[in-house]
């Protein structure tokens, strides 16, 4: 009944310390870079979310958790652009052995805001925060047709040997 | 009413990734509302309406059961949020069950809404008393 | 008694076309950069723009409202990080054949918004629209510790061949 | 009143970089303001002190001179926005002399403030009357 009925139960620390005990991955430190164009498409959340859970299981990232909190993060990204910028443009994901860079671009140069304060219990303005918690860095770029907001989530490798 | 009983009747087929789907139950004084799925912007409608409806039947209770999402983000959370406040103005008692590890679990915990939800771990424990 | 009597009256767009005429930037192309740590001092915004100005002076950056217009910028984001952050922790400019990139460094991690919509009448939220409006780009990247508000701004030589 | 005779009167020692300095003069019905070297976040308090005393003097007309203004950044032009706001509500005509093609005019024209302002050329075009 629950798919999550053969995990114990474990706090936010707990999950991380679980997924940096698996394999590390084997990826080329090269990188890997998958696309997507998403302008124009229709269900574009679940769209980008099932492009990245693709890439994802390509690239063998490390961690169940770990790569639930990456779809997030797409779901996030690609549902404010829909919301707040007449949709999503592209979706990249770029793979290196320390990170996972995500990018979404769309159309409009107006850049996201972080809805401050962040009221827990009220609907709205959620989403930035969970961007912003499930991180390491994020942030926006604003070009002269639109902008690109981008999150990058360290591999557990990277994070356990931060100065590597 | 038994686990197994209720099992029994809220499996449903496994439902395509990105999309979702919305059942209403009526169990005495309590409406149950079991969403299976993905829940985000673009799967928001059906859960609307199903949770809508579940509040205007002017229940005691709307339990809603998480166990099949399989993932919700923002977009479900804030229908959520909102749905909690609806019940409250109808002064309907509102539960969600769903086990405290998964995606959903994570959700609250990422946004610090899981302070403002009654959350039962299972639909048998939220169909329970007090 | 007017430091610009000796210049003509032009437009916005003659003023970046004078520039584009003087000179190329004789700059290496692997670029220059420098860095100044801001954090503490007093007058951190003229501190900010002084630093620069003898930066861009130093690699003779071509046209003198050019400058003018690179200075405000500074102006501008440092005053951001003095008003809404704390302070400015450090400013960097990096220089190439291409583009300047002014970055801004503060310890707050909430990023800068576009008010909206600009009120060109009222006190309040033209920052950021200046910096939009004279730069080429600009974002901000969140890190643990803080945020990168940055800026980049094409030499004329790029703006005239963008393909290049 | 001559252009000479003005002029002399208010040229200034030149101010260091990142500094400003303010002077109130009064021409019968106007108060000028001189604001010289670089107005910016940090160097705010005596061009809003000048301007604020300029208004408290109950004139029917303020004049700011902005042609030593090397520099002006977008707290300047707050400080000045506010201050046209001021000077509204008191019944004080608030007039600005810099050139069009300086910096000052530049800031103007990227922030579209240049639309609420009465500009002029110079001190004596602003001190001309209509
Ligand atoms: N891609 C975007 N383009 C423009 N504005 C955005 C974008 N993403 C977010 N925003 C702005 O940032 C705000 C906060 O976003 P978020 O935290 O996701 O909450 P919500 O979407 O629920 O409002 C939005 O209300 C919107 O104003
Ligand atoms: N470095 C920064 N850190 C946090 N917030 C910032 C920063 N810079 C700007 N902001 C936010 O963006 C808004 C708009 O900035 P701006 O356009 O410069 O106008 P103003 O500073 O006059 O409010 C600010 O009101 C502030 O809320």
């Amino acid at each position: 009944m629950n798919d999550h009925a053969g995990v114990n139960q474990m706090t936010s620390g707990q999950r991380g310390a679980e997924a940096a005990r698996r394999l590390p991955s084997d990826l080329p430190p090269a990188g890997q870079r998958r696309t997507v164009r998403l302008a124009g498409l229709p269900r574009q959340v679940a769209h980008g979310r099932e492009f990245a859970r693709t890439a994802l299981t390509d690239w063998r990232w490390p961690g169940e958790e770990a790569v639930e909190d990456l779809l997030l993060i797409v779901s996030e990204l690609v549902a404010n652009a829909r919301l707040h910028a007449g949709g999503a443009v592209q979706l990249s994901l770029h793979a290196s052995a320390e990170r996972l860079r995500i990018e979404v671009s769309d159309a409009i140069r107006t850049p996201p805001a972080l809805s401050l304060p962040h009221r827990p219990g009220l609907p709205g303005g959620h989403g930035l925060h969970i961007v912003q918690r499930l991180s390491d860095d994020w942030g926006v770029a604003v070009h002269a047709d639109g902008k690109v907001v981008w999150a990058e989530v360290l591999t557990p490798a990277a994070e356990a040997d931060p100065g590597a | 009413m038994s686990d197994e009983g209720f099992d029994a009747g809220h499996r449903v087929a496994p439902v395509p990734a990105g999309r979702l789907t919305a059942r209403r139950e009526r169990l005495g004084s309590t409406v149950l509302v079991v969403l299976a799925g993905e829940l985000d912007l673009d799967s928001l409608a059906p859960a609307d309406e199903a949770l809508e409806r579940a509040l205007a039947d002017g229940p005691a209770r709307v339990v809603v059961d998480l166990a099949e999402l399989g993932f919700c983000d923002s977009s479900g959370l804030n229908l959520l949020l909102r749905t909690r406040i609806a019940a409250q103005e109808a002064e309907i008692e509102l539960r969600l069950a769903a086990a405290p590890d998964g995606q959903f679990g994570r959700l609250l915990e990422l946004t610090g809404a899981g302070a403002v939800f009654s959350l039962h771990a299972s639909v048998p424990d939220a169909l329970a008393d007090a």
